[in-house]
C-alpha cells in the first residue's frame, strides 16, 4: 500500500471535529453565550469541510479517476470486544462512496449551519440548536465512515436521535413533539429489523469467520485493511463469506437466510430513508426548524438508507430476491409519494414528499444494479449527490420564504418573485434541477437512473419512473407558481423582504452547485463490480425523459399558472380520489389504529391489568390466604379448658397412630 | 379358698387392665366433668392409676427391686402436692367468680 | 484491615457516627453521611486501581481458568466448627458493582438532602443497607453473603414505611416478604449446598471444587436461581418491584432499584450458575423464556403507566429481565451483557428515580398527565432525564447499548445445550421490546417535559440546586463514560466471568 | 461439690421464705436483690462445678449439656426477677392491683429454677419426674398470682388442669417404660429398650411425646400457652416462655437423647411433621393476634417448631445448635418481654395498637424491642439469625430440604407479625397527648444487657463454638 498523505491518515479528523464541537458547545459555550455557539459550531463544520475536500483530493489523487477505488482503514481502533475474535472496530473506512458522503455531508452541513446563523437569529435554544446540528453532523460522518456494520448501527441510532432532538427542536410545541416521537419511534421499529439482520448476519458471519478470514486476509492488506473482523463489511461484502453464506442452505419460511438477513437489514434502511410503509415520519417531521429539514430530512439523514444499501450492495446483489425488493419497494415510494405531493398545501410538506418521492428513486436505481450492470449503483450515488444539494436548496430557499411570511401554507404565499429576487432565482435553478431539465445537475443523474432501469429488463420500473419523471415537474412547479407568481395573498407576503446575505449566500452557493453539479464525471469516480465504460448520455432515455419533464412543467403552468383556478375546479373533479391522495391513502390513519386500537388496546392494557389483577392479587391472595389460615386456626382456642384436653388426647393418639401405621 | 385364689390370681394382665381402665375414666373425667373439683378428683385418678403401673411392674417385672414402689410413693406425694396447688388457686378464682366450672371459664379466646 | 474490609467499615462507621449525633444537628448529619459516602467513593477508586494493577497482568492466564480468582483477600476464622469465615475480597465483578453501589449512595444521599423529618434515622438505615450490599459484593463465604443479604433487606422496610408516600405500608410489606421468601429459597440452596459438597465450608470457591450429583444439581439450581431472582425480578415473582419503588422515599428508590436489585443477577450468576453448572444447563431454556416475558412484559407494563414511578419500575423490571436472560444465555457474552446492564440499569434507573424524586419535590405530583412542559422551567432534570430515557432505550454512546447488544448477542449465539433454533426465535422476541421501550420512554418523557406548560403554577417551578446536580451530573457522566469507553468496563469484568463461563463447558 | 448451685438455689427460696416473714413492709424490696444474689452464687458455683461427673449413684450427673442448660435457667431465673422488681415493689405508672406477696414470689420462683436445673441432671425416672413437677407445679401458682385479675385465675386454672393431665400422660408413659425395661435409670433404659413392634412401647411413646409436646407447646399440645400466657402476670409470661421452653427441651433432651436416642432417626420424619405444623400454625394465628402477650405467645410456639427441627440431625448433631438457639432464644425473647413488661408497667396496656408511636415516646426501648423482635425474626447480624441458620443446617444436613424451605417460609410470615409490631411504633403517629414513658435504671441496664446478648451471641464465635467443643465430648459419651 502506497504511503498515505496526511488527510487520509488523520481521517478520522472529518468526524471528530464535529463531535469535539457539539462537547465544547454544549458543555462549556452555550452556558455562557449563545452567539459564540453559533460561531464555533458552524467554524468546526467548515473546517470539517474542508478537512473532507482534503481527504477527497488526496483519495484520487492516490487512486486515480478511471482506475480502481479500493477500500482503505487508515485508522481503527478496538471499541468493542464480545468475546476473542468478535471485536468491533471503530474507524474510518475510505472509500469512494464514503468519500462522496463525506464531501456532500460537511458541504450542505456546513451551508446550513452558515444559514441557520441568520435563520435562527433570537430564536430561544439558539446555543442548543448548534449543539444538536453538530451532534446529527458527527453521527452521520460517522455513520458514512463505518467500516464495519456495528459502527454503521451505532452512528444509525446516533443519527436517530439527533434527528429526534432537532425535530422536537420547539418543545413546548405539541405537534413538534410528537412528530419528533413518531419520526424516532417508526425509525426505531425499522432499526428493530436492522439489528437483528446484525444479529444474523454477526452469528453466521462469526461462526465461520475463522475458516473464511484465511482466505480472505492475504488480499486485505495491500487494500489498507488489517485486522478483519466479523462484522466488518469488507469481510461481510466478500464474495467468499457470501457463497458460504449462501451454502448454508439455511431457510426461514422459505427464503435463504442471506436474502432474510438482507430483507431485514433493508427495514432498517426503508426506515431511516422512508421508504413506504415507513415513510409516515417523514412529513410530520418537517414540524422541526426548517435547516433542520434542509440538512437532515432532505440531503443527509434520509439518504443513509441508500448508502446502507449501497454498502452492502455486493452482499444484496448476491441475493437477488433482496434487491428485487429494493427496487420494488424504492420504485413504489417514488409513485406513491409523488402522487401526495400534488395534493399538499404546505410547502415543507410538499418538499417532503419530493425528497420521498427522489429517495424512491435512489432505491429503485440500487435495485436495477447487479455486480455485472451496477450502473444503477453509480446512478444512486449520483442522483444522491445531485439530490443534496438542490434539494437543501429548495428548503433553505422555502425557509427563507417561510422567514419572510412566517407561514408555511402555499396559499398565504404568492408574488414573491418581485419581492425576494434571489431566493427566488435559487428556489427556480432547484426546481428546474430537480426537473431534470438539462443541463442542470438533476438531468444527468435522473437520466442516469432512467439509463439503468432500461436495459435491465425492469420494465415496470423503467415506465414508472418516466411517470414519475412528469410528475416532479407537475407538483414542484405547482409550488413554485402559486409562491412566487401571482399575487400577494396575504399581508405578510406583501411586505415580504429579501434574506439577509448570511441566509441567501448559503443558497447562491448551493445553487451554482445545483446547477453545475450534473458534470461531475461520476461513473469515473464512484463504481463497483465490473468496471464500466464512460457512459455517455443516452439519448433513447434522456429525449423521453426530457419530454415528460416539460410536459410536467407544461401541466402544472396550465393548472396552476392562474391563481390555480383550473387546479381547483380539476379537484373537484376527481372527488374522492382527490380526497384520498390529499389525505396520504389514509396510511397514517391505519398506523394509529394499529397501534392504539391494537397494540396499546389488545396488548398493553391487558398486560397491565394482568399484572395488577392476576400476578398482583395471587401475591395478594397468598398473604390473604395466610391471614385466613390463622384466623380459621384461631378458633382451635375456644377458651374452653376441656376442649384443649381433648385436642390434647387427640395429639396423643394420632401419634399413636402414626406409629403404629408407620412402624408395623 | 386359697387355692381358689391363688389360680385365679390376677395376673399381670389383669392389673394392667385395671390400670388402663382406670386412666381413662380418669381422663373421661377430666374432659367431661364440669365441675372443677371434680376434675380434680379425675386428675388424681390418672395419676393413681399411673403409680399403680409401677407398683405392678415392680411386682411383676422386677420383684427383687423396689423401684417402682418407690416412685408410687413419690407420685403420691406430688399429686397431693397437685391437688394442692389446684385446689388453692379454684379458691381463689371462686372468691370472684362465685362459680367453678370450668365451661364458665373462656375470658381468653382466640 | 485491609481495603475490602474498609468497604464495608466505611459506611458501618458512617452509620455509627450518625447514630450518635443528636437529632437536633440534622445538617451535621447530612453532611457527615455525604463524608462518609465521599470516603467511599475516593476508597473504591483506589480499589480500582489497585485491582487493575493486580489482576489485569494475569487477564491472559484466566482464559482457560476453572475457578475465581480473587483479590484482597481477607479471611478471619468465625464459627470455625462449621467452616464458617470471615472472607471478602474481590473480582472484577464485585468491582464493578463496587463501582455501581459507591456511585449510586454518594448520589443518593446528596439527592435526600432535603429529607426533613427523622433525618437522623434515615441517614442511619440508608448506610445501614449500603453496609449490607457492599457485604453481598466483597464476600466469598456463603454464610457471610447470606447474612449481608438479608441484612440488606430489612431496612428497607422502614425506610419506605417512615418515609414513603402513597400505599406505603403496604408496599413496604409486600417489598419485604416477597423477597424474604426469595432469600428462604436461597437458604435451602446454599445449605444443601454445604452439606452436599462435605466440605464442611462455606468457602465459595473452595465449594466450586466439589463434585454435586445430577440429580442434586436438578433441583437446587432453580432454587438458588428463582430465589435470587425475586430480587432480580424474574417474572411472576416481579410484582414487589413496582409497588414497593414507587412508594419509597427517592434516596431508598435509587439503592433499591439501582443497586439491590442486582444482588439478584449476582447472585444467579456468582453462585447458581458458578456453583451448579450442570443444573443450569438443565434449566437454562426455562429461565430464558421467563425472562423474555420479564423483558417484554415489563416494557408493556410501562406503557400503560400514569405513574412515574411505577412507570419507572416497570421499565426496571424489563431491564432486569435483560440481566437475568444475560444470565440464562449461558454464553461468555450474555454474561458479560448481564454484568454490563447491571451496571448500567443501576446507573439509568438510580438517575430515574432520583431525578422523579427531585421533580416531585417541586411539583408536588408524579402523575404523567398532571405535568407537562417541565423542561422549560427545569431545563437540567430534563436533560438528565433525557439522557437515561435514551440510555433505557439502548442508544449507542450510553451505557444501555453495550449491555443489550452484548445480552442480544448472547442469546443469539445461545449455548450447546439449548436447541439453537429456540434461543435464536426468544432473542428475537426479546429486541422487540427495543421498540416498546422507545415508545413508553418517549411517550412518558414528552408528556411530562415537552408541550406547552399545563398548570399555571409549574411557572414558578426552579431547575437543580448544586446538590442535585452534582447527584444527577455523577450518573449522567458515568452513563456516558461507560457507553463511550466500553472497553475499560468489559477488561475489568472479562477475565472474572471467563471462570464461570469455562465451568459449563468442564 | 457437684450439686452445688441447686442447693444455693434453693437455699435463697429458703432465706427469702423466711426473711420475708420478719422484714417490715418497707424494707421487703431487699428481697429481690437477694434473691438475684443467690442466682449469682449459684452460677459461681456452676462456673466452678467439675463436668463428667456423678453422684448418688449416677442418679445426679453433671454434663456440658445439663451445665449450658443451667446456665440457660439461672439466666432466665435471674431475669425474670429483675423484670418483676419494678411491678412487685408497686413502682409503675400505672396502679396495677393484685400482686404483692414478693416473699412467695420469688420463692416460688427460685424454686421452679431448682426443679428444672434438677430436671437436666437427672438420670433415673423419680428424680427426673419429681423435678419435672417441682418445675411445674409453682409455675401454676404464679399464672395465678394476681389475685384480683379473673383472667390471672382462669389461667391458672386452665394450666393446672392441662398441666396435670401432661403430667398424668408423662408418668403413664414412664411406668410403661419401666415396665418394658424393669429399670428407671435412663441409661440402663436406654440399653434396655430393644426394637421391635411393641404396641406398649409405642404407647408409651406417644404418652411421653404428649407430655414433652406440653411442655415445649408443641401442636397440638400447645392450646394451653395462649390462655395461660395472656393471663399470667406479665414477668412469668415472659419466665413461661423461655425458662418453661428450656425445661421441656431438657426434658426432651433427657427423654429422646437418653432413652430413645436409637431411634430417633425412625422417628424423623414424625418429628419434622410437627416441626413444621407448630411452627405454621404458631406462625399462621400470631398474625391475627392483638393482645401482645398472647401474640408472643403463638410467637413462642412456632420457635419451639424450629428447635424440633434440631432433633432430625444424624445421631445428636443439632445438641450445640439447639442449645445456642436456647440462649439466643432467651435473650431475644427477654428483650421483647422486658419491654413488654416496662410498658405495661407504665400504661398498663397490652394491645399492639397500643405501642404506636413508641418510637417518639420512649425510642431507646422501642429501638430494642424492635432489635429482639428481629432477633426472633432471624434477622442478620443479630443472634436469632444466626441460631436459626445452624438449626436450619441441621434439618438440611437430614436431608430434610423441605422442612428448611417451610421453615425459612415460615420465618418470614413470623416477619409480617413481628413488624407489625415495629410498624405501630415506628410508623404509625403516636397520639396527641403522647408524653415521654419514663424507664427505671434497672429495666434499662436489663435491657441494655439484653441488647448486647441479641447483638453479640451471633457476632462473636466463642459462645457458639465452646457450646460445640463442650458437647462434642458429650455426644461422644453418648454413642454406645
Amino acid at each position: 500500500m502506497e504511503q498515505l498523505g496526511f488527510a487520509l491518515q488523520h481521517a478520522w479528523v472529518v468526524p471528530a471535529l464535529p463531535l469535539a464541537s457539539f462537547a465544547i458547545v454544549g458543555l462549556f459555550i452555550r452556558p455562557v453565550s449563545n452567539k459564540a455557539a453559533g460561531v464555533v459550531g458552524t467554524a468546526a463544520i467548515f473546517a470539517s469541510a474542508f478537512f473532507a475536500y482534503w481527504l477527497a483530493w488526496e483519495y484520487y489523487t492516490l487512486y486515480p479517476a478511471g482506475g480502481e477505488h479500493p477500500a482503505i482503514i487508515p485508522w481503527a481502533f478496538e471499541w468493542l470486544r464480545y468475546q476473542a475474535g468478535l471485536t468491533v472496530n471503530v474507524g474510518v473506512l475510505v472509500d469512494p462512496i464514503s468519500v462522496l458522503l463525506m464531501v456532500v455531508v460537511t458541504t450542505v452541513s456546513a451551508l446550513v449551519h452558515l444559514y441557520s446563523i441568520g435563520y435562527m437569529h433570537g430564536d430561544y435554544g439558539y446555543g442548543r440548536f448548534f449543539t444538536y446540528m453538530n451532534l446529527f453532523t458527527f453521527s452521520m460522518l460517522g455513520l458514512v465512515v463505518a467500516p464495519n456494520i456495528l459502527q454503521m448501527y451505532v452512528c444509525w441510532e446516533l443519527v436517530g436521535v439527533s434527528s429526534f432532538l432537532l425535530i422536537g427542536f420547539y418543545y413546548q410545541k405539541p405537534s413538534a413533539v410528537s412528530a419528533s416521537k413518531k419520526a424516532f419511534i417508526v425509525t426505531r421499529f425499522a432499526d428493530l429489523g436492522f439489528m437483528i439482520g446484525v444479529l444474523i448476519l454477526g452469528y453466521f458471519g462469526y461462526n465461520s469467520f475463522g475458516e473464511l478470514a484465511a482466505s480472505i486476509t492475504p488480499g486485505m492488506a495491500e487494500h489498507g485493511v488489517s485486522n478483519l473482523q466479523p462484522f466488518d463489511f469488507h469481510y461481510l461484502n466478500h464474495p467468499v463469506f457470501l457463497e458460504h453464506f449462501k451454502g448454508l442452505n439455511i431457510e426461514v419460511c422459505g427464503v435463504g437466510l442471506l436474502t432474510v438477513s438482507m430483507l431485514l437489514v433493508f427495514c432498517g434502511a426503508a426506515g431511516k430513508s422512508a421508504m413506504f410503509p415507513l415513510h409516515i415520519w417523514l412529513p410530520d417531521a418537517m414540524e422541526g426548524p426548517t435547516p433542520v429539514s434542509a440538512l437532515i430530512h432532505a440531503a443527509t439523514m434520509v439518504v443513509a438508507g441508500v448508502y446502507l444499501v449501497a454498502r452492502l450492495f455486493p452482499a444484496f446483489a448476491a441475493s437477488g430476491d433482496a434487491l428485487l425488493v429494493v427496487g420494488y419497494v424504492g420504485c413504489f415510494t417514488s409513485l406513491f409519494a409523488a402522487l401526495i405531493g400534488i395534493t399538499q398545501d404546505d410547502i415543507k410538506r410538499v418538499l417532503a414528499f419530493s425528497t420521498l418521492s427522489q429517495l424512491g428513486y435512489m432505491m429503485l436505481a440500487l435495485g436495477v444494479a447487479t455486480m455485472e450492470h451496477p450502473l444503477g449503483y453509480t446512478a444512486s450515488m449520483f442522483h444522491l449527490f445531485t439530490h443534496a444539494f438542490f434539494k437543501a436548496l429548495l428548503f433553505l430557499a422555502a425557509g427563507a420564504v417561510i422567514h419572510a411570511v412566517h407561514s408555511n401554507e402555499i396559499w398565504e404565499m404568492g408574488g414573491l418573485a418581485k419581492k425576494m429576487p434571489i431566493t427566488h432565482l435559487c428556489f427556480l435553478a432547484a426546481t428546474l434541477a430537480i426537473c431534470g431539465v438539462p443541463p442542470l445537475a438533476g438531468f444527468f443523474s435522473k437520466d442516469e437512473i432512467l439509463a439503468a432501469a432500461l436495459p435491465t429488463h425492469h420494465t415496470i420500473i423503467f415506465g414508472i419512473s418516466l411517470l414519475v419523471a412528469a410528475l416532479t415537474p407537475f407538483y414542484m412547479f405547482r409550488i413554485y407558481f402559486i409562491t412566487f407568481w401571482g399575487r400577494h395573498r396575504t399581508h405578510h407576503a406583501e411586505h415580504a423582504h429579501e434574506a439577509p446575505a448570511v441566509m441567501w449566500i448559503p443558497l447562491a452557493i448551493l445553487g451554482v452547485l445545483s446547477v453545475i453539479g450534473g458534470l461531475v464525471p461520476m461513473a469515473s469516480y464512484v463504481s463497483i463490480g465490473e468496471h464500466m465504460a464512460h457512459h455517455g448520455i443516452n439519448l433513447a432515455v434522456a429525449i423521453p425523459a426530457t419530454l415528460a419533464g416539460l410536459l410536467g412543467i407544461g401541466l402544472s403552468w396550465f393548472f396552476y399558472s392562474n391563481d390555480a383556478v383550473r387546479a381547483a375546479r380539476a379537484a373537484e373533479a376527481f372527488g374522492v380520489v382527490y380526497r384520498t391522495i390529499k389525505r396520504k391513502f389514509y396510511v397514517d390513519e391505519v398506523y394509529l389504529f394499529v397501534t392504539h386500537n391494537i397494540i396499546f388496546g389488545y396488548v398493553a392494557r391487558p398486560i397491565a391489568w394482568f399484572d395488577r389483577r392476576v400476578v398482583d392479587g395471587g401475591v395478594n391472595l397468598s398473604g390473604w390466604s395466610t391471614r385466613m389460615t390463622g384466623w380459621v386456626l384461631s378458633h382451635l382456642q375456644t377458651g374452653q379448658v376441656q376442649g384443649y384436653g381433648i385436642w390434647y388426647t387427640a395429639g396423643a393418639l394420632f401419634v399413636l397412630l402414626i406409629l403404629w401405621a408407620a412402624l408395623v | 379358698m386359697m387355692n381358689f385364689l391363688a389360680a385365679h390370681a390376677p395376673g399381670p394382665t389383669h392389673w394392667l387392665f385395671l390400670t388402663t381402665i382406670l386412666f381413662s375414666i380418669g381422663l373421661c373425667g377430666l374432659l367431661t366433668r364440669r365441675n372443677a373439683v371434680g376434675i380434680l378428683m379425675a386428675v388424681e385418678l390418672m395419676l393413681n392409676s399411673a403409680a399403680m403401673n409401677f407398683v405392678v411392674f415392680n411386682r411383676f417385672c422386677v420383684p427383687a427391686g423396689v423401684d417402682g414402689q418407690v416412685m408410687a410413693i413419690f407420685v403420691i406425694a406430688v399429686a397431693a402436692a397437685e391437688v394442692v396447688v389446684g385446689m388453692a388457686i379454684f379458691v381463689a378464682i371462686f372468691r370472684y367468680c362465685s362459680t367453678i366450672d370450668v365451661s364458665k371459664m373462656n375470658l381468653m379466646k382466640k | 484491615m485491609g481495603l475490602v474490609s474498609w468497604l464495608i467499615a466505611v459506611p458501618f462507621l458512617t452509620m455509627l457516627v450518625v447514630v450518635f449525633i443528636p437529632e437536633r444537628q440534622w445538617k451535621l448529619i447530612r453532611w457527615v453521611s455525604a463524608t462518609g459516602t465521599s470516603i467511599h467513593l475516593v476508597l473504591t477508586g483506589k480499589l480500582v486501581v489497585n485491582y487493575w494493577q493486580a489482576a489485569m497482568p494475569e487477564a491472559e492466564s484466566m482464559k482457560h481458568a476453572l475457578f475465581t480468582k480473587l483479590y484482597f483477600v481477607e479471611r478471619v476464622p468465625w464459627f470455625e466448627s462449621l467452616g464458617i469465615q470471615y472472607y471478602v475480597g474481590v473480582d472484577g465483578i464485585s468491582v464493578a458493582m463496587v463501582i455501581l453501589t459507591s456511585i449510586i449512595i454518594f448520589t443518593g444521599v446528596l439527592a435526600s438532602w432535603y429529607v426533613e423529618i427523622r433525618v437522623k434515622e434515615f441517614f442511619a438505615l440508608l448506610l445501614l443497607l449500603v453496609t449490607g450490599v457492599f457485604g453481598v459484593f466483597l464476600s466469598f463465604d456463603l454464610f457471610l453473603f447470606f447474612m449481608f443479604y438479608e441484612l440488606a433487606v430489612l431496612p428497607m422496610y422502614l425506610l419506605i414505611g417512615i418515609w414513603g408516600t402513597g400505599p406505603k405500608e403496604y408496599s413496604a410489606m409486600k417489598l419485604t416478604l416477597m423477597l424474604l421468601v426469595g432469600s428462604a429459597f436461597v437458604l435451602v440452596g446454599f445449605l444443601a449446598l454445604y452439606h452436599a459438597s462435605g466440605m464442611h465450608t462455606f468457602d465459595l470457591i473452595r465449594l466450586s471444587e466439589a463434585k454435586y450429583s445430577h440429580e442434586f444439581q436438578r433441583w437446587v439450581f432453580p432454587m438458588v436461581f428463582v430465589g435470587f431472582g425475586v430480587i432480580g425480578a424474574l417474572y411472576p415473582l416481579h410484582t414487589w418491584s413496582p409497588d414497593g419503588h414507587s412508594s419509597a422515599p427517592t434516596a431508598v428508590s435509587m439503592l433499591h432499584a439501582g443497586v439491590l436489585m442486582k444482588l439478584g443477577g449476582y447472585g444467579a450468576l456468582r453462585i447458581a450458575v458458578y456453583l451448579l453448572p450442570e443444573g443450569a444447563k438443565m434449566w437454562g431454556v426455562v429461565f430464558m423464556c421467563l425472562t423474555t416475558v420479564n423483558i417484554l412484559y415489563g416494557s408493556f407494563g410501562a406503557v400503560m403507566q400514569k405513574d412515574l414511578k411505577y412507570f419507572t419500575a416497570y421499565s426496571s423490571v424489563s431491564h432486569c429481565g435483560f440481566v437475568l436472560f444475560g444470565v440464562a444465555t449461558l454464553n461468555l457474552i450474555g454474561f458479560k451483557g448481564a454484568v454490563i446492564q447491571m451496571f448500567s440499569h443501576g446507573i439509568m434507573t438510580g438517575l430515574f428515580f432520583g431525578l422523579i424524586g427531585m421533580v416531585y419535590g417541586r411539583s408536588h405530583t408524579r402523575i404523567i398527565p398532571e405535568m407537562g412542559g417541565l423542561g422549560k422551567v427545569m431545563p437540567w432534570l430534563a436533560t438528565c432525564f433525557y439522557i437515561g430515557g435514551l440510555a433505557s432505550l439502548g442508544l449507542p454512546g450510553l451505557s444501555g447499548f453495550v449491555a443489550e447488544t452484548h445480552v442480544f448477542l448472547g442469546g443469539f449465539f445461545g449455548n450447546p445445550w439449548t436447541s439453537s433454533v429456540l434461543t435464536k426465535v426468544l432473542t428475537i422476541i426479546a429486541t422487540m421490546s427495543i421498540v416498546v421501550t422507545a415508545v413508553y420512554v418517549l411517550r412518558g418523557l414528552a408528556l411530562v417535559f415537552q408541550g406547552p406548560i399545563t398548570n399555571p403554577h409549574y411557572e414558578e417551578l426552579t431547575d437543580a440546586t448544586l446538590p442535585e446536580k452534582i447527584s444527577t451530573g455523577v450518573l449522567v457522566a458515568t452513563l456516558i463514560v461507560v457507553g463511550l469507553l466500553p472497553f475499560f468496563f468489559i477488561d475489568l469484568i472479562e477475565s472474572s466471568v471467563m471462570p464461570i463461563f469455562n465451568r459449563l463447558n468442564m | 461439690m457437684l450439686m452445688m448451685p441447686e442447693i444455693i438455689v434453693i437455699l435463697t427460696a429458703f432465706g427469702v421464705l423466711v426473711l420475708d416473714l420478719f422484714l417490715t413492709e418497707r424494707s421487703r424490696w431487699i428481697l429481690a436483690p437477694l434473691a438475684l444474689i443467690g442466682l449469682a452464687g449459684a452460677f459461681a458455683a456452676l462456673y466452678m462445678t467439675p463436668l463428667h461427673e456423678q453422684m448418688l449413684g449416677g442418679r445426679f450427673v453433671m454434663d456440658p449439656v445439663a451445665w449450658w442448660f443451667k446456665v440457660v435457667f439461672l439466666l432466665s431465673g435471674a431475669i425474670t426477677i429483675l423484670i418483676s422488681m419494678d411491678l412487685l415493689n408497686g413502682k409503675t405508672g400505672v396502679r396495677i392491683r393484685g400482686i404483692g406477696f414478693r416473699g412467695e414470689y420469688f420463692t416460688v420462683l427460685l424454686f421452679t429454677i431448682t426443679g428444672m436445673m434438677y430436671l437436666i441432671s437427672a438420670r433415673d425416672l423419680i428424680t427426673l419426674y419429681v423435678s419435672l413437677e417441682l418445675a411445674t407445679i409453682p409455675l401454676f401458682v404464679l399464672t395465678a398470682w394476681r389475685r384480683d385479675d379473673a383472667r390471672s385465675g382462669e389461667a391458672g386454672l386452665k394450666y393446672v388442669i392441662l398441666g396435670a393431665l401432661a403430667s398424668a400422660f408423662i408418668l403413664y408413659g414412664m411406668g410403661l417404660i419401666y415396665g418394658l425395661t424393669g429399670s428407671l435409670n435412663l441409661d440402663t433404659i436406654g440399653h434396655a429398650l430393644t426394637p421391635g413392634r411393641n404396641a406398649v412401647f409405642w404407647l408409651a411413646i406417644a404418652a411421653l411425646f404428649a407430655g414433652v409436646g406440653f411442655k415445649l407447646t408443641i401442636v397440638p399440645f400447645h392450646l394451653w400457652a395462649a390462655d395461660v400466657y395472656q393471663g399470667a402476670p406479665t414477668p412469668v409470661t415472659a419466665y413461661l416462655s423461655v425458662a418453661s421452653k428450656g425445661a421441656g427441651l431438657a426434658f426432651m433432651f433427657q427423654i429422646f437423647f437418653r432413652m430413645l436416642g436409637p431411634w430417633i432417626p425412625d422417628g424423623a420424619l414424625l418429628i419434622a411433621l410437627f416441626a413444621a405444623s407448630t411452627m405454621t400454625l404458631g406462625n399462621t394465628v400470631a398474625i391475627v393476634q392483638h393482645n401482645i402477650k398472647r401474640f408472643m405467645a403463638f410467637s413462642a410456639i412456632s420457635q419451639a417448631g424450629y428447635f424440633l427441627m434440631g432433633f432430625l440431625g444424624p445421631s445428636s448433631a443439632g445438641v450445640p445448635a439447639m442449645l445456642f438457639y436456647m440462649l439466643v432464644y432467651v435473650v431475644s425473647n427477654m428483650g421483647v418481654f422486658t419491654a413488654i413488661v416496662w410498658f405495661a408497667n407504665e400504661t398498663g396496656r397490652e394491645q399492639i395498637e397500643d405501642y404506636r408511636g413508641l418510637c417518639r415516646t420512649n425510642p431507646l426501648m422501642a429501638l430494642a424491642m424492635m432489635v429482639a423482635l428481629f432477633s426472633l425474626a432471624g434477622i442478620p447480624p443479630l443472634s436469632g439469625f444466626v441460631g436459626k441458620f445452624f438449626l436450619f443446617s441441621i434439618a438440611s444436613q437430614a436431608g430434610f430440604h423441605w422442612l428448611v424451605a417451610v421453615a425459612a417460609v415460615n420465618s418470614t410470615i413470623s416477619l409480617y407479625y413481628y413488624l407489625r409490631v415495629v410498624r405501630q411504633m415506628y410508623i404509625e403517629p403516636g397520639g396527641e397527648d403522647a408524653r415521654a414513658l419514663p424507664v427505671s435504671r434497672k429495666l434499662a441496664l436489663t435491657q441494655a444487657v439484653l441488647l448486647l446478648g441479641v447483638v453479640f451471641l451471633g457476632l462473636v464465635p466463642g459462645i457458639y463454638e465452646s457450646i460445640h467443643a463442650d458437647t462434642a465430648s458429650w455426644l461422644a459419651a453418648l454413642i454406645r
